[in-house]
């Protein structure tokens, strides 16, 4: 295992000390436990919106966190939901009276913990809604089953939702047009490599030196197949063609599109993923009228990329335009 | 079984006792670490061990500080509450609210019955699959959990004596364990494999045979009297 | 070779199809020869501002092409100098009758390059200035050898001088600003593992799964020292120690520390890095009042990390603390 | 040599001639691409030989489209603007100043004494030294490049045969080249490894010795006469 770290056990607390230090004018850390906050909550009236889930997922969430974003974000261990105590102590710390909206993606443990978060927060009456993301068309859908992955959506959830927040707009419309959003967007990621849970010291799965797997998760879960290195433009199809027949995309319609490197993939591939993916859906009559390349909801140190379509009306554009002011994610009017 | 071993037979478990028994599972998740983790590699995301064995050192840390003031039920409702907040991930929420609910099943008593212990243990199910709505077939704990408690209850129905009862109750845990290994998952992480979950053995149906075996083998030692 | 791309030779073109396609609001991208110039180029009456190298160092330089930052970068193959045409070009499209200042990392090939672009540039009465950056203190300066290499502080040199341009700052001015970044920065970086060329194929050096090198430059070029992987404060210890006595920095400094991931190295880890530089400096009476971390200047999919510091005065800090609209760097006032 | 071949003996080059050496060195290149790679890669940054092939293979297409048109004076500068602008990193502004100086030592001409190829030789270099600041020992082409021009003046001074001369050019040049093993490099990107350059043969001696061996081997054959 190449990391750089020092002890496996304390990646989690190192970097959140590093991120306290680094970003003390965006956002304050709690140690015990971990939750990251916005520096100035909570803001007075303003719906608040938390998320979290594993870490080794970074920019996000806590990259996330500031004016026109999060509120706040609860990092669990490395790959592990964060834990209800998490959630409960970020939701008290972000109430400013409207209600808070936790962003929660499709993971049976990140749903329930943050339910029992919920309940606990009910209890000391905090109005709280919850939003689940589950945006993966690589896993097939059903009632019988935990359904599909919330993966890069969730970033352009937290981004839309907060503005929206920020608008001072109540819970319920926070809420609803967070599941407008999810509804709105579809994903599909690949890898190259696997990455390596620190505790656990070696590779996740084990690829060969001529082979790739389509459909992972952001935790090294296996994906939908295995097969052998492609270029990038099959690549490509592989994951744009299912994301567009999901939803379906159609003809006409105007995307937000979100390529997205999973940690180890460096920016010159996601521009050649990039421009593959402009071409196959100019060719199906899609416009890309936003994007964000870059690696925004990374699997640690694995190599790969993932494909995250948004379809975007004026609502949608006007609010992901709006300023934001994270450590991950800025920009102005 | 003889009749002269009769005297020896455990009819009632302390505080001790559970605490034996929550220590035992500790050393086994301990010693099962990598092949947890392991397990859960194959068809998730390689945590359940790191998860498991994190969530249990922080208990036996809480069940030592609390010393022996604490009744059974609220013993066992600590050791839910440390899980709930160390542990995480589906682990975390389903053996939390496994143990807390068998805690609010024997609030305020200091000794159980094997009644008792067979009612916790349905109570704490009952959590695990309100919280987490996966059904036998799912290829979840549920799949260890569900045949180890049936296996108990028939048992003392049946007449067994407790020993007896827990040995058959962790080994019809382990036949369900190894019987999610054909299952294609339903429910949790695994689920998202679809077809190519089939032909692993589930990771939590481990941990929950773990949880069975330790109370057959801490229990099933002769009563040490006098 | 595990990359997402298509032909190995076509790498840099589709990468600037994709950059054309997703930044048109920034830059205008010129394909013979390659060239990604600021969208509203010239601006009459300012400086201008070029630089280039090979690519592979993503987003440097293209992606800090915009307003406060470069007004044009030319990309040559992957890790390979740019050609003087390109240079010729770029200075043409971007003066604005103020002259142009080339900021020039030290390699030899990049020197000799923007030299030949100059002596053109000056054939068709065009105003140049090059400064070189020089700031890499794992080589051995001498007056005999090449001299340093010119690593992190190039980015901040970048970014401080294209905020002085914007302010309409006279060319002799911005050049001595730069050639001030280049005197009080200093870097220095290490790697985990080697980068893959795309035209090569297979790793530029090869590395034991218990090494790390240590000195390495921006190219896979060989390091000052092989050794045992350690932990990440030590590694610190190693990157930071010859900068801090090399400028010399001083109890009671200020600095912007800027800790960079080579490309394959993810966020967490660079956070665990800036925890550990935080300690050091703190335990050196130095004060980070600026900090830049993620991937800036990357080397393909090098794991690793550079750690640069740059003593500030305030006039830097102002500068730094400048507007800048870039797809790699953005910030409003 | 024999009085009877002394007939058969190349006294000049033709535009032809050049023409057939740049496509020589253009072939050697491609032939030695992965060497020069691998030599690169160990002190620098691995891609002396896909920069070179890259150049050369353009010049390739640009003589071919320029015809024979141009004097040989024009034929090299064409090849070093080429070269200049297709190769990047040190060795295009190095192998592009080269030829654009031997071109400007030979303009106009439309053909070449061997005292003539000398001059031009000796101008590329000094070129070569101008851009680049090398002396002899630093590591560099140019190591390879003045022992091959010393030796081809020598000969010629000596009396020697064109031929002769260029083989012992090209001897030299190879010598020269394999001399920059022990060297520490003082320029270029090797230099950057200080004492660490020291046991590695330099990548642009080593294409260098290519130019001039690919000269000895194309106008070494006795002159088509007839
Ligand atoms: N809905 C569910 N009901 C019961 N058990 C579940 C459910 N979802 C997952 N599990 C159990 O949890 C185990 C995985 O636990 P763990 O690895 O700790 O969590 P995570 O999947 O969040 O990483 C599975 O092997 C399975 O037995
Ligand atoms: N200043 C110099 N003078 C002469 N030759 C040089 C100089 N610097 C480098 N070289 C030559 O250039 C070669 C490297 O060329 P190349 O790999 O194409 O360039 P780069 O180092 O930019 O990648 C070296 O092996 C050396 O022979
Ligand atoms: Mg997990
Ligand atoms: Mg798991
Ligand atoms: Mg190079
Ligand atoms: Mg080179």
């Amino acid at each position: 295992m190449k990391k750089l770290i020092n002890k496996p056990e304390d990646v989690v607390t190192e970097e959140l000390q590093g991120i306290a230090a680094a970003h003390a004018d965006l956002v304050r850390v709690q140690f015990n436990p971990h939750v990251i906050v916005r520096a100035d909550a909570p803001v007075q009236g303003k719906v608040g919106l938390v998320s979290g889930g594993g870490s080794g997922h970074e920019p996000m969430h806590g990259g996330f966190v500031g004016p026109g974003m999060l509120d706040a974000a609860c990092p669990g261990e490395v790959f592990t939901s964060p834990t209800p105590d998490q959630m409960l102590d970020a939701t008290k710390a972000v109430n400013g009276g409207a209600g808070v909206l936790h962003i929660v993606k499709n993971y049976t443990g990140d749903v329930m913990n943050f339910e029992m978060a919920a309940e606990l927060a009910g209890g000391e009456s905090i109005e709280v809604q919850a939003v689940v993301i589950d945006d993966d068309v690589a896993v097939q859908d059903s009632l019988y089953t935990a359904g599909r992955r919330g993966v890069g959506t969730t970033v352009l959830a937290e981004k839309i939702c907060g503005a929206a927040a920020e608008e001072g707009r109540p819970l319920a419309e926070v809420a609803d047009l967070c599941r407008k959003v999810n509804a709105n967007g579809r994903s599909m990621g690949m890898a190259l490599t696997s990455c390596i849970v620190p505790a656990a010291g070696k590779p996740t799965f084990e690829l060969g030196d001529d082979e790739m797997e389509i459909g992972i998760g952001i935790h090294g879960e296996p994906g939908r197949e295995r097969m052998k290195l492609a270029p990038a433009s099959e690549i490509v199809e592989k994951l744009a063609v299912p994301i567009v027949e999901d939803l379906p995309f159609e003809s006409g319609d105007q995307v937000l599109a979100f390529v997205n490197g999973m940690g180890g993939t460096p920016l010159i591939e996601l521009y050649v993923i990039y421009n593959d993916l402009t071409k196959l859906l100019d060719g199906r009559g899609i416009t890309i009228t936003r994007n964000l390349i870059g690696p925004y909801i990374t699997s640690l140190e694995m190599a790969g990329c993932s494909i995250t379509l948004l379809k975007l009306d004026d609502e949608l554009t006007r609010l992901w335009d709006a300023p934001v002011k994270t450590a991950g994610l800025r920009w102005a009017a | 079984m003889a009749e002269s071993e009769q005297a020896s037979r455990r009819m009632s478990l302390g505080h001790d006792d559970v605490l034996r028994w929550i220590r035992a599972f500790g050393t086994e998740v301990d010693a099962n670490k990598e092949q947890l983790t392991q397990l859960d590699a194959a068809v998730g995301d390689g945590d359940h061990g790191i998860n498991m064995q994190r969530g249990m050192s922080a208990v036996l840390v809480k069940v030592d500080a609390a010393g022996e003031e604490q009744d059974i039920g609220a013993l066992l409702k600590t050791v839910g509450m440390t899980l709930v907040s160390t542990v995480g991930g589906a682990g975390g929420p389903l053996y939390g609210t496994l143990f807390l609910q068998m805690g609010m099943a024997v609030a305020g008593k200091d000794e159980l019955s094997p009644d008792d212990w067979a009612a916790a243990l349905e109570a704490g199910i009952a959590g695990v699959q309100a919280r987490g709505k996966a059904e036998p077939g799912d290829k979840t704990m549920i799949d260890a959990l569900i045949p180890g408690r049936d296996a108990l209850k028939a048992a003392l129905a049946g007449g067994a004596s407790f020993e007896d009862a827990l040995r058959q109750s962790a080994d019809a845990a382990g036949q369900g364990m190894r019987d999610t290994v054909p299952l294609v998952a339903r429910k949790g992480r695994a689920s998202y494999l679809g077809e190519r979950s089939a032909g692993h053995q589930d990771p939590g149906a481990t941990s929950s045979h773990l949880l069975l075996e330790a109370a057959a083998e801490t229990w099933g030692e002769p009563e040490q009297t006098g």
